[in-house]
């Protein structure tokens, strides 16, 4: 036991120090770089609690995708930085800060070592309630069956993201392509793991979400994975981002919502209430479900990262 | 001292740590790093909270841990959204600045898309 | 049997950690960046190749086997890439100097 | 095996953390995204033996995500957000 402790002080002090320059770094960069180790590291402690569906979500999009996304935001800021980094807020409203922030980290802890004993858990109801699904994962059963209302009202936020950045275009350049068009030797290595990786990545991104019936796994997860290879094929120049009024994209990006959403009502319908799938049909349901929403998340978060339209449809 | 203890205390750390950041950090993309510190920590503390809850053979409560799955995919598209955002402002107005007062840097042309 | 798979693990794992020590030691005093590269994908394709050889025999089931050595050659196939574009962005960087 | 194992596993942790302070020190750009390659293979090693030490079988899958968003992530910073990268761009690359 000891030995177990030892190793989780261990994890928690690595976890902390990139925690630690993510905050104190002065370059904007290696604080990026600070924070996706972090997520990393975080995913190494979801896997100690014992919650591996949650390392592969921050594995994937907390530490993955938010990383690209940042270090691309950072390097554009890039030259606003000189006469920021200069400007520091005064000792006092330093000092208050750090008062503060100790303050809420102290009743954090103390709120940790209180924590009730023994705790309250709903996993017992849900394995009383997983024969309804027919699915042996008992996170994919919360997600898509027991809380199904929370991840569908989840996808609809993922698209109204997506539309509040695409609204940050200007007018002129509304419907053009979003990011600057990428240019790579197509000869060069980066086209050469472009033309490779994706295809192993599409295996695993699928397998994720297949396996997510009954062990760890996921639609969020895959769909994150298949989106990271489409932007890899972009970096490298293989492919253009589409207009963003491109008809057939837009399909793609409402297919998940709106299978979630005629399924729900089916059961409004059919069944007893909104999104209730009759027994004999729920497993097959519920993988329609996912496997509309790993396409329309995968396009969703690409197309998160890959920012407004910046050109013309054209260009 | 059980495993998630270890855990939560860190959690409580990076909460604070990432407070500590948003208040301090005059860049706003710092401040959007922070604040995704904060959300991690309180991810993690609720992460802490499902493995305590293990029954039923399960490594840890399900309920949470799907919520926390919500929950880290609803942080992206915030973060996403505040990234675009300060972009905006930063082709807009020359400077990525939050101060009123704040001379436009000399870093971008504004009329440049 | 299964004796001879624990050596078998302990081994590997211990050369593994050995090569991963090596890749570090590398990066923190090898004198210039494209040494310092070397050094690390010893650890890249070395230390994390034996890792996978000495959890093999742990492995619960042949699935989880096969995925151990896919985790492995895609970090070799991303590793040897990201290699090459770093060790561009070194002769870049000395140029500019 | 598991206290062998822990111990591998805090071996590598700590290189791990030597890799964050290489970040930290810098001094190029390229040093510090060798340190990001280490830091993305030495946490898909401490993944693998996690998984093995804690029983938790899923871990290898973690890796295998973690394998392919690491090596997405790398290429984004060795890019930078650019959209040429410029030593990889025709006339710069070695003849071939």
């Amino acid at each position: 036991m000891t030995f177990a402790l030892a190793l989780e002080i261990v994890l928690a002090a690595v976890v902390l120090t990139g925690a630690v320059w993510t905050i104190a770094s002065r370059e904007t960069l290696p604080a990026v770089a600070g924070f996706v180790a972090y997520g990393l590291l975080l995913a190494l402690v979801w896997v100690r609690l014992g919650a591996p569906d949650v390392a592969l979500t921050e594995a994937a999009i907390g530490s993955g995708l938010t990383g690209a996304l940042l270090v691309s935001a950072a390097a554009r800021l890039r030259s606003s930085e000189g006469p920021m980094a200069v400007e520091r807020p005064d000792v006092i409203l330093r000092v208050l800060a750090a008062v503060l922030s100790a303050a809420v980290t102290t009743a954090l802890a103390i709120s940790v070592l209180l924590l009730p004993d023994p705790a309250p858990t709903l996993a017992t109801a849900a394995a009383e309630n997983a024969a309804a699904t027919g699915l042996g994962n008992p996170v994919t059963n919360v997600l898509m069956a027991f809380r199904a209302m929370d991840t569908m009202l989840e996808k609809i936020v993922l698209l109204l993201a997506l539309v509040g950045v695409w609204s940050l275009a200007p007018d002129r350049l509304w419907g053009g392509r979003p990011g600057p068009r990428h240019h790579a030797d197509p000869q060069g290595v980066l086209a050469f793991v472009a033309r490779v990786l994706p295809p192993v990545g599409i295996i695993v991104g699928i397998y994720i979400l297949w396996t997510s019936a009954d062990h760890p796994g996921g639609a969020f997860q895959g769909g994150t994975i298949l989106a990271a290879m489409w932007l890899l094929v972009m970096m490298a120049g293989l492919t253009d981002a589409p207009p963003v009024s491109e008809r057939r994209q837009r399909l793609l990006l409402l297919a998940g919502p709106v299978v979630f959403l005629i399924v729900g009502l089916g059961g409004l319908a059919f069944g007893d209430a909104f999104l209730a799938y009759p027994m004999a049909y729920a497993k097959p349901l519920i993988l329609a479900i996912e496997f509309a929403m790993i396409v329309t998340i995968a396009v969703t978060l690409g197309l998160l990262v890959a920012g407004p339209p910046e050109r013309e449809a054209g260009s | 001292m059980s495993a998630g203890t270890v855990f939560g205390l860190c959690a409580a750390v990076a909460v604070g740590l990432g407070l500590y950041g948003v208040i301090t950090n005059p860049q706003p993309l710092r401040k959007i790093l922070a604040f995704n510190l904060i959300g991690s920590g309180v991810f993690t503390f609720f992460g802490v909270v499902a493995h305590r809850g293990a029954a039923a053979g399960f490594g840890g409560d399900p309920i949470p841990q799907a919520l926390v799955i919500t929950g880290i995919v609803v942080a992206f598209s915030a973060t996403a959204l505040a990234l675009a955002l300060l972009l905006r402002l930063f082709q807009a107005a020359g400077s990525a600045t939050l101060r009123a007062d704040a001379p436009p840097s000399a870093g971008s042309d504004p009329a440049k898309p | 049997m299964s004796f001879a798979l624990d050596i078998m693990t302990i081994v590997a794992v211990s050369v593994s950690a050995f090569f991963f020590l090596a890749g570090t030691v590398g990066l923190l005093r090898f004198p210039d960046t494209l040494t310092r590269l070397h050094a690390l994908t010893k650890a890249d394709n070395l230390g994390l190749g034996l890792l996978v050889l000495g959890l093999l025999p742990q492995a619960e089931s042949l699935r989880g086997g096969i995925k151990l050595i896919c985790v492995w050659i895609i970090v070799l196939l991303a590793g040897a890439t990201v290699s090459q574009l770093i060790a561009y962005a070194a002769r870049r960087e000395g140029s500019q100097l | 095996m598991t206290e062998f194992l822990t111990t591998a596993l805090g071996f590598i942790l700590a290189i791990l953390a030597v890799g964050l302070i290489r970040i930290l020190r810098g001094p190029g750009d390229a040093d510090r995204m060798m340190a990001a390659q280490l830091i993305g293979t030495s946490g898909i090693a401490a993944l693998l033996l996690l998984g093995t030490v804690s029983g938790v079988p899923a871990a290898v899958d973690v890796a295998l995500t973690l394998a392919l968003l690491a090596a997405f992530t790398s290429i984004a910073f060795v890019k930078k957000g650019t959209s040429r990268f410029e030593a990889d761009a025709p006339g710069s690359t070695e003849a071939e």
